[in-house]
């Protein structure tokens, strides 16, 4: 598998898929909230089984998830990402029945970026305890009180 | 068979209430004085073994072990016991006090009345019952008791978890120890502890019975293992899964008592397993016959068998994993008892046809 | 007369929960595993982490890129050199730095032994999580040698920030080579030792084989990686997919064993173990010298881009994903720590077991709590 | 017959086992050749020449020391363990301003021995002792001054 074929394939089914390569080793995929679980089902059925890495990001506007996925078969890799506007109530559906091991990762994405993984069983937070108020990853989290910034 | 009973203790009480003229009162205080020095023994012994463990344990591991405490670190389990003592005592919340506190009692209790029925050496036994074995082995039943109760009062799921595995590995395990005893007894033709050893004089039961009493040794061994609670049978304790299994809310002194009574019990099995297996308290092929008092060079090679005998449990400890549950009772219930019952009549044929040595 | 049946559904026995943790002999730190029980069998694990949770990410985001490296030996600290490592790859891919042919000799080593030691601790603990304690002792004495060579040659026995981004920070130190050649052959002696000792005890295989069964597409889609989707099968070593530093000059053999079970676990680790030792032996006689740091500004400043940089460590598949902005601190660091995904693994393989069971599979899933928490 | 063999099979991989710990065992009673534990404080440790126990000033007999308050080292921590306290101070030979340092302040409490100080120190002013007794009572113990009092800038380092 390469870029061409796999960009290639994506954009027949897909028409709204943005592509780039740019300031990047991957395929960079920037997928719609509404074709995300869409996307991600493709890419499993792909052959996409291996789900790298789950990284939540806060890109200042819109806060979002980047996806690495890995074919196991011949290692290609490229980079789901996906980006939501809303930062009041941001919400996905959950990869948890698609890649296992979104289980964890939706976990901490929910705890330190406030993402709601709908779907999800458990929709907990995961390191930061019950009562914490606030998403720290997210860039607009301060707390002059737990933070030194030099 | 008539067997010429010396028996120093009863010397002692025979001495106060008789010889004196004290009667009653001079019984009571025999008794009392027995019974001091049982508990005398209880706590040294005890806590020789703890240190013995600990020594043995760190040369195993390529580590020293206590030595900064007196010589060679031997006062090293004293002040642990004293730290131990002045320790509060807590426990959990809510839990059931009579129980949680009577557990260690009981487990006190037991390792003590086991012990009075152990000849020590020549008239030196508290307790000579002419059902000596059968005696220990019931009581050290009771021992399980403790353990139950120590887990189910302490309201603690670990504990409780701890005292019910307990409860299954002894129930189990007494088995598999009763039927290696009994095939020695088929031999003895005795159940008294004196008789058994005095039935030892001129060879030793594990050479005498060959084949079945060695298969009953190492089931001996096996199933002792189990009831003391040792690795690779610790599976009340688990430390790696339960914490410290039955005991994890016992505190100072309560912890303590399980801990010495685990080391007694210890020496209670090899005691057994010496009297049975390796004649006691008498010299093996009778090198010190008449090189002083009898007693004497009875205590020598008692404790010394008894002491091989704790080693191999302490290589056993610091060599084997442990065993899962499932696999704890699958040995017992498919290896052990099938073997043992086999063994036991393959011994009563070789008795019967006066095939042993 | 009244029929008495039994029907067997209607026999429940009630479930429980267990607080295994935060602090526990087996959990290694302080994870914290809510156990669903019903009687000792495991129905349901939930972890509980963050008590260890230093927010490294978000730390990043504060530092110098130079500074990052010193937060990632706190991470997995068995593996400490090659978290290093790995963001200084990420670095020096992001600057399209060559360093030079001698640190790449040196961080290969470092990895290796770091790696080595952190199986060799593994394995001590492996053995003390089934009850035999004298592994341990055994297992530290064979590591307190790696120690002792990273002490002389990095002045630190676990935390080294010995990378550097296009370098390392000191050079090797004269005994170095003297003090690895002697390690090997103590190494290849004490391992059959250890065989005899652990692996072949019949207790011990009893209590590994066939336990914690996690099969090849499982082990892939939970994210597992290193030495857990190696021993089911899954051909995953990134020294081999995506060779680094001087991986790519050194033959050896990625280790796999297909069974899946706790034993092929197991065997993976102990295997790598002598497979870490032939890639050092590859190395340690040629040591190219041509200086230690290439040049790099004192205040680096990454291109604007996304750059993601794989190893393995002793656990798995380490990935160091950095988002920069083109400033002098990142915008996004995300570390991809093989625990996190491991742990996955664990709740999949834990259900329907003993509770002694789960003990041993926590222990061949060879957790380190920070770097599950990061 | 494979019960029997899997009872054979099975003691004997006990016995194999049993055989490993003897081996390091009964030596080790004979004249410990196995001990690999040391004695802390009556057989000193082994510390390395290049171990990282905290970072030091270091100064000469003339109570000189090298550290011209560049305040590199401060840039680099990344933990904030260090502070410079510095002043402009009239040079009476040439007439100007010169900076030079009041107090280098050291936190070791917050320090992870990371050299990254050290690294970016362009004197050589400071550098790693190999001190590891660094335990005290109260936290504000581990806060340092490198600087010995009195001490001044060895004559040359400038330039």
């Amino acid at each position: 598998m390469n870029t061409e074929t796999i960009q290639n394939k994506l954009a027949g089914i897909f028409p709204e898929l943005q592509f780039s390569e740019e300031a990047s080793q991957f395929l960079n995929i920037i997928v719609s909230k509404d074709d995300y679980i869409k996307l991600a089902e493709t890419l499993k059925n792909e052959g996409f089984d291996y789900l790298f890495s789950m990284t939540g990001m806060d890109w200042g506007k819109e806060l979002g998830v980047t996806l690495h996925l890995e074919r196991t078969e011949d290692r290609f890799m490229i980079v789901v990402k996906v980006m939501l506007e809303d930062r009041e109530n941001p919400e996905l559906p959950t990869l948890e029945n698609i890649w296992k091991t979104a289980h964890l990762h939706e976990r901490e994405i929910y705890d330190l970026f406030g993402i709601n993984f709908k779907g999800h069983s458990v929709m907990k937070r995961l390191l930061l305890s019950e009562d914490w108020e606030g998403y720290p990853m997210r860039k607009d989290w301060m707390d002059p009180s737990k933070m030194i910034i030099r | 068979m008539i067997l010429t009973h010396i028996n120093y203790f009863a010397d002692l009480i025979n001495y106060f209430s008789n010889t004196l003229g004290w009667g009653f009162g001079g019984k009571i205080l025999g008794y009392v004085i027995i019974a001091l020095i049982y508990m005398t023994f209880f706590s040294v012994a005890g806590l020789l073994l703890v240190y013995l463990e600990r020594r043995v344990a760190a040369f195993f591991q390529l580590r020293l072990g206590p030595n900064r405490v007196g010589p060679w670190g031997l006062l090293q389990t004293i002040a642990d016991a004293l730290k131990l003592l002045t320790k509060e005592l807590f426990g959990t919340d809510r839990k059931d006090n009579l129980l949680y506190h009577s557990a260690y009692y009981i487990v006190i209790i037991a390792s003590l009345m086991a012990l009075s029925a152990i000849p020590f050496s020549k008239g030196l036994v508290a307790f000579d019952v002419n059902i000596g074995v059968f005696f220990i082995s019931a009581i050290s039943s009771v021992g399980v008791l403790s353990i139950l109760l120590g887990g189910w009062g302490s309201n603690n799921k670990y504990s409780m978890i701890g005292g019910m595995r307990s409860g299954l590995q002894m129930i189990s395990y007494e088995l598999s120890s009763g039927l290696a005893i009994l095939t020695i007894v088929l031999m003895a033709g005795t159940l008294s502890m004196t008789g058994i050893v005095e039935q030892q004089r001129d060879m030793i039961f594990l050479l005498k019975g060959h084949i079945p009493a060695l298969i009953a040794f190492i089931i001996f061994v096996i199933a002792g293992t189990a009831e003391s609670n040792r690795t690779p049978f610790d599976l009340p304790e688990g430390e790696a899964e339960l914490g410290a299994g039955y005991h994890t809310e016992y505190s100072g002194m309560g912890f303590a008592w399980f801990f010495l009574a685990e080391f007694i019990n210890m020496f209670i099995i090899s005691a057994v397993g010496v009297t049975l297996f390796f004649g006691g308290w008498l010299a093996p092929f009778g090198i010190t016959d008449g090189l002083g008092p009898e007693w004497a060079w009875g205590l020598f090679w008692f404790f010394l068998k008894v002491f091989l005998m704790i080693f191999l449990l302490m290589w056993f400890r610091w060599t084997f994993p442990r065993l899962r549950i499932d696999q704890l009772l699958t040995l017992e219930w498919k290896y052990l008892l099938p073997i043992g019952l086999l063994n036991i009549i393959i011994m009563a044929v070789f008795v019967y046809f006066g095939l042993i040595l | 007369m009244e029929q008495v049946t039994l029907n067997t559904a209607d026999l429940k026995s009630q479930e429980y929960f267990l607080n295994m943790g935060p602090q526990h002999p087996a959990t290694h730190g302080v994870l914290r595993l809510i156990l669903t029980l019903d009687g000792e069998v495991v129905k349901n694990i939930e972890p509980d982490l963050g008590y260890i949770h230093r927010s490294i990410e978000k730390q990043c985001e504060y530092e110098g890129y130079k500074q990052i490296i010193h937060l990632t030996d706190r991470m997995d600290y068995l593996s400490a050199h090659i978290n290093n490592e790995a963001v200084a790859l990420a670095i020096e891919q992001a600057l399209e730095i060559e360093v030079p042919e001698r640190v790449k000799v040196i961080r290969t080593i470092m990895g290796e032994l770091t790696r080595i030691a952190s199986h060799l601790l593994w394995w001590g603990v492996m053995g003390m999580d089934v009850g035999a304690l004298t592994t341990f002792m055994y297992a530290f004495r064979d590591r307190e040698m790696i120690n002792d060579i990273m002490e002389e040659t990095c002045g630190a026995r676990l935390t080294m920030s010995y990378s550097t981004p296009g370098g390392v920070m000191f050079d090797l130190h004269p005994n170095f080579q003297k003090r690895v050649k002697e390690f090997i052959p103590h190494l290849r002696k004490v391992i059959p030792k250890y065989d005899e000792l652990l692996t072949g005890n019949v207790i011990f295989q009893k209590r590994m084989k066939g336990v914690g069964y996690l099969s090849k597409e499982d082990a892939i889609s939970l994210g597992a990686s290193g030495p857990v989707a190696r021993g089911s099968g899954v051909h995953s070593d990134i020294r081999k997919i995506k060779p680094y530093s001087a991986l790519d000059k050194v033959d050896f053999k990625e280790i796999i064993y297909t069974e899946g079970d706790n034993l092929a676990r197991y065997k993976v680790r102990m295997d790598e173990m002598l497979e870490s030792l032939n890639i050092i032996e590859q190395l340690i006689d040629n040591i190219p010298d041509d200086g230690i740091q290439a040049k790099t500004k004192a205040l680096i400043k990454l291109p604007k881009g996304e750059f993601l940089q794989r190893v393995e460590t002793a656990r798995g598949d380490l990935g160091v994903y950095i988002v920069s902005d083109g400033k002098k601190n990142p915008y996004r660091v995300k570390f991809r720590s093989p625990g996190f995904s491991n742990l996955n693994a664990l709740i999949e393989m834990g259900k329907g077991h003993l509770i002694a069971d789960l003990v041993a599979i926590m222990s061949t899933l060879d957790f380190v709590v920070p770097d599950i928490d990061r | 017959m494979s019960y029997i063999g899997d009872i054979i099979g099975g003691i004997k991989t006990l016995l194999n086992g049993m055989k490993v710990t003897g081996a390091y065992f009964f030596p080790n009673i004979i004249n410990r050749k196995y001990v690999i534990t040391r004695q802390y404080p009556d057989e000193p440790a082994i510390v390395f020449e290049r171990f990282k126990g905290e970072v030091v000033m270091w100064h000469n007999e003339n109570n000189e020391h090298r550290c011209t308050g560049c305040q590199a080292c401060e840039i680099a921590c990344p933990n904030g363990s260090i502070e410079i306290i510095w002043d402009r101070v009239l040079n009476p030979e040439t007439g100007k301003k010169v900076k030079q340092i009041d107090q280098h302040i050291y936190h070791l409490g917050m320090c992870t021995m990371c050299n990254l100080c050290i690294q970016a120190c362009p004197t050589n002013a400071i550098m790693w002792s190999t001190n590891f007794h660094n335990s005290t009572y109260d936290r504000s113990q581990l806060t340092k001054v490198l600087n010995r009092p009195g001490s001044k800038l060895m004559a040359g380092v400038e330039e």
